[in-house]
């Protein structure tokens, strides 16, 4: 209480703004620890080149959070990302082959995945059924729909500069992806904290009674965080596909775990209502430091995975006892 | 009163269920109790007054092991007393009926009842579910209830979901019922049978301890009261021992002169009529208001009062009727569309159809008003807070910020976040469902005072109210239900001139 | 109903056992097992035959196996999800009588029990990519390993590959072996972070198949790291249209196609009564771009 | 509703037992329309052999199914059980070949997964964590823990009696992991709907609130839905060893998909309250069915993935149907 009313003083907030930042933001405090220990840890760490890489890798999965935080603010959850993914690569495979157009491909990704989170988003909002059941659902159409379309094979991709998306540089120093993961993520703030529709979005999250009772499209705001969350996926399926440089059916696989992660470990709660997006941007930063830092200290890959699983349930157990008087 | 301060716990008076000394709660930064000081008689119906805010629930909480305290000490049946968890509680004796509702949608009427007090085969885990139906059904029988105990809780209406809760509670054994507000969803006839229970109870030696907003039971059923003030008791004595307006003063802490301030306002043109609408529990309404005009609408728990207004509303479907608003048919076919053509409507349950708890006083104000207010997709976060910050002023929404959270204000404050957010709206027909419910009395008296400012401006106000005097108070005209159909209309003159009363209205109520 | 088995069918009635449907190099040993058992079936050598997923997972696997006895099957080729845990198929089909042909990859028991092999020992592949390797970088340095889904011994195979050949060569060095799963995705994550810790003294990614490879080669030449050789196992389209245009250097073929031919083949000498050859090794094939032709 | 009256009434229950009957047993009905169908379509399907084989595919499935309802039924979701199968067989596999004990061994992978669910239970009850998190992150914790323990490779059996688990029968006729199957179904149904315990599950499952302030423990009423659900996956993984032979670290991923869709096709409600065993035992054979007729009139694994995604829908979307006014 007393160093956090100090510290409170220096950062010239009232005791009550100060839990609300803490509450909010607690978690870039973990995230500044990592770094420090990880720069004491590996000399190379705290190169331009490693933390060019880290947002590079983290890109995709950055990307995917954007859309999955709209979702689960919604009190939704979607757990077809993945498959999107693989539909995504199989679309942009066979547009970009069959047109040659980069243009068309990605925008076909997008289309597509759109479409499916449109489905989604219809069955959670016109049917008001569970968004979990849904996407496991959609989770396997999706997949087996890549499969049909592509016959099961990977396919090389006919135009090469499409390879220029995954690893072209802005000013020879900012890889795209990592461009597009920061536009993402700016549009997903002004879209989630500065509109109307955000503001519906943490209403039907917060309580979706009172949130229909008070005029709010309940269904049309659902329908969106899935069409949200469908584009991102598509837009991801690009960066993706462009990186591997083939359209691959099977690719994509538990990707939606690293999304939720993500949102989690930022603060999104899952009886929705509740998230930021710089907590969610702070939540992907530090699951790609995780990874980046295990991989420069040689950790297996086997401890990797638990230490990831025991990331995620501290991060909530953090959260809570921050927020303990919440209940 | 004063002679009790000095008896300490070394010579604990035997007559005493129950007796809290120096209590202390603290959510966060906030107080909730700060130290009070609660004791119970045996066999006393024991009245917990005091303004939203108080502290009656939180100590009540803390009673069943819902809620542990910071500090203080509590003897139960001349025992040191501590609780875990409610089931040491209704091990101990005391058992509770909870202010929000608690049911068990899916389990059914004999499992409620008996719920965590199963009966099972001698000697085995294995339940005895034809005996706990029979059971269930004696008691039911008993409290004078026709119900079939295996259906299931969710197909109950609101009333009997509390009426089992009572029966519940009172068929524990309890050696202490807490009541936490019971009648808020209650009629009258519902209300009497409870009170007849209550006073089987005392004859049994039980005690209960009987929290309301509604000064008129507390006078009509209980022994004796405590006053419980921001945290702090602050007065407790025999109820034979005061009056109504002391009672007030006290919980309050000021004189509230007048409840029912109803003011006179130039009644203005007709705004909005209903013809014939019928709808899922209501039949056949007809009914018109005027600009400036209170409608009050009264009538049993269950009468369809509420049915009607949402479906005005667009929350629930109309299905047959027609509506004119200025002139202008309407038929709003949900909240947004009834809301564009300039109805607003506060919903009698808060917690469910009212509020984002998690969300900020500044959102939830905004929510219903944000298209109106703003073009474009964009909303402009420094009118925002000017303009939450205003309303919040003109309702004196108790608060430390408009950035805090909605869970965390108190019952009447959270009501006034509800109104603020219809009145951002600017409608020309409020609809207030039950505006009051839940709320203390200073608190009633300045959401009455801003309903005669607001048709002052031209507002017609249509209000439901399951409190007579509210509705006689406030109204200046009153539509009386029974089954779903308007059964009789009232004036306000007619109320003035005492050529309608009470009695006379409650009687139309049951439809005689 | 009926009681028992239906009425047996007369002729063969195969059950082709997949270890998935979903991977590339699956998809393309499938599809020639397709082509040969429908014309099998055209000219009355077999009576009819089915295709099971195994989704790579060995319990489906042996879930399928019943179901296809039940169907009537009495001749199996099977493609192990496991080394292990398909096993019991085999087991089974020695049980009942049933001939299981084992393409692709052994189960422990195929040399025991099964009625033959057709398949390339991954051994070699290892050895061969290895070799390659060595032959492009001859001063030596670091080298990475992305493997696949960690356990499945395609995978355990090729890594003792690499190990002989270079776990004692001096000039040659691992950093480690990464659990890639068979993904490129996730083998380019692996190696962006190898690059940043070991720099220039990384000369080689050795990734247990192609569509690693190739991502590898593709971000390695993006970042102008083109001096480090990235090579894996199974010769895809994709890797092989990479090795004619030279982005990469080159690839090793796994002929599927001809193992699941080799041992479709063996169906007529078994119906004529022969003894049929206990193992059939099909042989790997470096494709470089002098060769890469032959095989597109 | 004349009709349904008149079958009510030849049923000798009264219209509200009756909607009640239906709203819980209409999926049987889905289930002997497949029946029909299938038997139609393929002579080979009704015959003992093949019916005996579809219950010993779903053997595995039906006994993580009845370990899930409880924990959906409790308003949770475990995510774990895939890997637990895993974790389990390493267990099976490192105690029977020290011991040569196949008791020990089976009762070494229940208690292993049973003290995992205890730990997913107690971070769910005790600090009230999202279920779908805490199981999501030991999902990852398990299969890391079964990866180091065998080193991330498979290895056999050293008892060879061990297989008879998988592939003995009683009399001949029915094999051991349907009997299994068969006795866990019912010790699961009695729990379920027999005991105070069940009745607490139900509670809490229908309103958490309700049930503390009833005096149920709630949260070891939560902590043992999942240490059942541990059980379940420490009895499959038995099984499920016996039958493959081996002891396998990678195996499991994505069972916990199957038994979720299971008992969502059995009529279990996500928002917890809502289930019954039968029901559960419907939806596992519903599933095995739509497997074992595919693969009788082969089709492909494609269409499979898509029918699986489609049916879950569907059977969520026919409840919904049937139990509109619950609104
Ligand atoms: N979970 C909580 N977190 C934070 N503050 C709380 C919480 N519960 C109650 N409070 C605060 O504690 C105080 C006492 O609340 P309590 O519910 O006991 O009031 P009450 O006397 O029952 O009021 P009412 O008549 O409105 O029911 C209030 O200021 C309330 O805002
Ligand atoms: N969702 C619902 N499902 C089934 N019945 C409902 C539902 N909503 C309301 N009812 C029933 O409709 C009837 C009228 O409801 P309600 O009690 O709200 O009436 P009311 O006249 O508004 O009374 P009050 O305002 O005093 O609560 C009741 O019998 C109630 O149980
Ligand atoms: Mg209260
Ligand atoms: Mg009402």
């Amino acid at each position: 209480m007393e160093k956090t009313g100090k510290l409170a003083h220096l950062l010239k907030m009232d005791q009550q703004e100060f839990n609300l930042f803490m509450k909010r933001y607690g978690i870039g405090l973990v995230m500044f620890g990592m770094f420090i220990i990880l720069s004491i840890a590996s000399p190379r760490f705290l190169t331009v080149n490693n933390l060019t890489n880290v947002l590079t890798t983290v890109s995709l999965n950055g990307i995917l959070a954007m859309g999955m935080v709209f979702v689960i603010t919604a009190e939704g959850i979607d757990l077809s990302i993945g498959s999107m993914l693989a539909l995504g690569s199989v679309t942009i495979g066979l547009v970009l082959n069959a047109t040659g157009s980069i243009f068309l491909a990605a925008v076909a990704s997008i289309v597509v995945c759109a479409i499916f989170g449109f489905i989604n988003g219809y069955m959670v909002g016109k049917f008001n059924m569970f968004p979990f059941v849904v996407t496991l659902a959609s989770m396997l159409v999706i997949r087996g729909v890549a499969y049909v379309l592509s016959g099961g094979y990977s396919f090389a991709l006919a135009n090469p500069d499409f390879a220029q998306i995954g690893l072209g540089q802005l000013f020879g120093v900012i890889p795209f992806p990592v461009i597009l993961l920061l536009l993402v993520t700016l549009i997903a703030y002004v879209l989630l904290h500065n509109t109307k529709y955000g503001r519906y979005v943490y209403a039907v999250g917060g309580n979706i009674r009172a949130a229909r009772a008070s005029g709010v499209n309940v269904m049309w705001t659902r329908v969106g965080t899935f069409v949200i969350s469908g584009i991102t996926a598509g837009t991801a399926a690009i960066i993706m596909t462009a990186r591997i440089y083939a359209a691959q059916p099977n690719i994509g696989t538990g990707y939606e775990i690293d999304a939720i992660a993500a949102c989690v470990i930022g603060g999104t709660s899952f009886s929705g209502g509740i998230s930021t997006i710089p907590g969610t941007f702070i939540g992907v930063i530090i699951i790609g430091l995780i990874f980046n830092g295990m991989n420069l200290l040689g950790i297996s890959s086997y401890w990797q995975i638990i230490m990831k699983g025991l990331l995620i349930v501290g991060a909530v157990l953090l959260d809570k006892m921050i927020n303990q008087n919440r209940g | 009163m004063e002679t009790n301060d000095s008896a300490g716990k070394e010579t604990l008076d035997p007559d005493l269920i129950l007796s809290c000394e120096n209590v202390r709660k603290n959510y966060g930064g906030t107080a909730a109790l700060r130290g009070v000081r609660l004791r119970i008689r045996r066999g006393d119906i024991h009245a917990l007054v005091g303004e939203n805010g108080a502290g009656k629930s939180t100590l009540m909480n803390i009673l069943v092991g819902l809620v542990q305290p910071d500090g203080g000490e509590i003897f139960f049946d001349g025992k040191p007393y501590a609780v875990a968890n409610p089931f040491q509680a209704i091990n101990s004796g005391i058992a509770m009926i909870h202010q929000e509702l608690n049911t068990e949608p899916y389990l059914s009427v004999a499992e409620s009842i008996f719920l965590n007090r199963e009966d099972t085969f001698p000697g085995t885990p294995f339940l005895n579910k034809k005996e706990t139906n029979e059971r269930a059904k004696r008691i039911l029988t008993k409290f004078g209830i026709d119900l079939n105990p295996k259906i299931h809780m969710e197909q109950l209406t609101l009333a009997q979901m509390q009426m089992v809760e009572i029966i519940k509670a009172v068929s524990t054994d309890a050696k202490l019922v807490i009541m936490d507000e019971p009648t808020s969803s209650l009629d009258s006839e519902e209300t009497k049978r409870l009170f007849e229970t209550i006073a089987d109870l005392r004859s049994h030696g039980v005690s209960v301890i009987y929290i309301s907003h509604r000064i008129e039971e507390i006078f009509s059923i209980c022994d004796s009261y405590s006053i419980f003030r921001d945290g702090e008791s602050v007065a407790t004595g025999a109820i034979k021992e005061t009056t109504k307006d002391e009672l007030i003063s006290k919980m309050v802490g000021r004189k509230v002169d007048k409840i029912f301030p109803k003011a006179d306002i130039e009644i203005g043109e007709t705004l909005f009529v209903a013809e014939n609408l019928s709808g899922r529990g209501f039949q056949d309404i007809s009914f018109d208001v005027r600009a400036g005009e209170i409608l009050g609408v009264a009538g049993l728990v269950g009468s369809g009062r509420s049915e009607t207004m949402q479906a005005i509303f667009g929350m629930d479907p109309l299905e047959k009727g027609k509506m004119y608003l200025e002139g202008k048919e309407i038929r709003p076919k949900d909240v947004k569309a009834a809301q564009r053509a300039g109805i607003a409507m506060v919903n009698e349950n808060r917690k469910e159809y009212g509020l984002c708890l998690f969300r900020s006083i500044r959102e939830n104000i905004s929510l219903a008003s944000l298209s109106e207010r703003y073009r474009g997709p964009f909303i402009n976060q420094t009118r925002e807070k000017d303009e939450c910050r205003q309303i919040a002023k003109r309702l004196n929404i108790k608060m430390s910020n408009l950035e805090t959270e909605a869970f965390a204000l108190s019952g009447g404050n959270q009501q006034k976040v509800v109104v603020a957010k219809w009145l951002m709206d600017r409608p020309k027909l409020l609809i207030l469902d039950e505006p009051t419910r839940g709320v203390d009395v200073g608190a009633k008296a300045e959401i009455h005072s801003l309903m005669g400012t607001f048709a002052a401006s031209g507002m017609a106000i249509i209000m439901i109210s399951s409190e007579l005097p509210e509705v006689m108070g406030m109204s200046d005209r009153i539509l009386v239900y029974h089954e779903g159909r308007v059964h009789h209309t009232v004036t306000r003159e007619q109320i003035l001139s005492g050529e309608e009363n009470e009695e006379t209205i409650l009687a139309k109520q049951f439809g005689r | 109903f009926a009681r028992g088995q239906a009425e047996p069918e007369s002729g063969l009635n195969v059950a082709y056992i997949a270890k998935n449907t979903v991977d590339a190099f699956h998809a393309t040993l499938n599809r020639a097992a397709k082509e040969s058992l429908d014309s099998l079936v055209a000219n009355g050598t077999i009576n009819r035959w089915q295709l099971y997923d195994g989704l790579t997972d060995p319990i489906t696997q042996v879930n399928l196996f019943e179901n296809a006895v039940n169907a009537g099957a009495n001749f199996v080729i099977l493609l192990p999800a496991e080394a292990d845990g398909s096993a019991p198929i085999v087991s089974r089909g020695a049980e009942l009588g049933i001939p299981v042909i084992v393409v692709n990859s052994t189960t422990n028991n195929t040399e025991s029990l099964a009625t033959a092999f057709v398949g390339s020992d991954d051994i070699e592949a290892g050895e061969i990519m290895a070799d390659f390797v060595k032959s492009v970088v001859p001063t030596g340095g670091l080298y990475a390993h992305m493997m696949g889904v960690v356990g499945n011994s395609a995978q355990i195979a090729r890594g003792k590959g690499i190990q002989n050949i270079l776990g004692d060569d001096p000039n040659w060095e691992s950093v480690g072996d990464y659990a890639a799963d068979w993904q490129a995705d996730r083998a380019v994550g692996f190696t962006t972070d190898v690059i940043t810790e070991y720099g220039d003294a990384i000369k080689a990614i050795i990734c247990d198949n192609d569509d690693m490879s190739s991502a590898v080669q593709n971000y390695l030449n993006s970042i102008g790291r083109d001096d480090v050789v990235a090579i894996g196992v199974d010769g895809n389209a994709g890797p092989l249209s990479m090795v004619k245009a030279g982005t990469l250097r080159a690839t090793v073929l796994q002929d599927g196609a001809a193992q699941v031919q080799t041992a479709i083949a063996m169906i007529p000498d078994y119906l004529a009564g022969k003894e049929l050859p206990k193992t059939t090794m099909v042989p790997f094939t470096l494709v470089i771009s002098e060769n890469v032709d032959e095989f597109m």
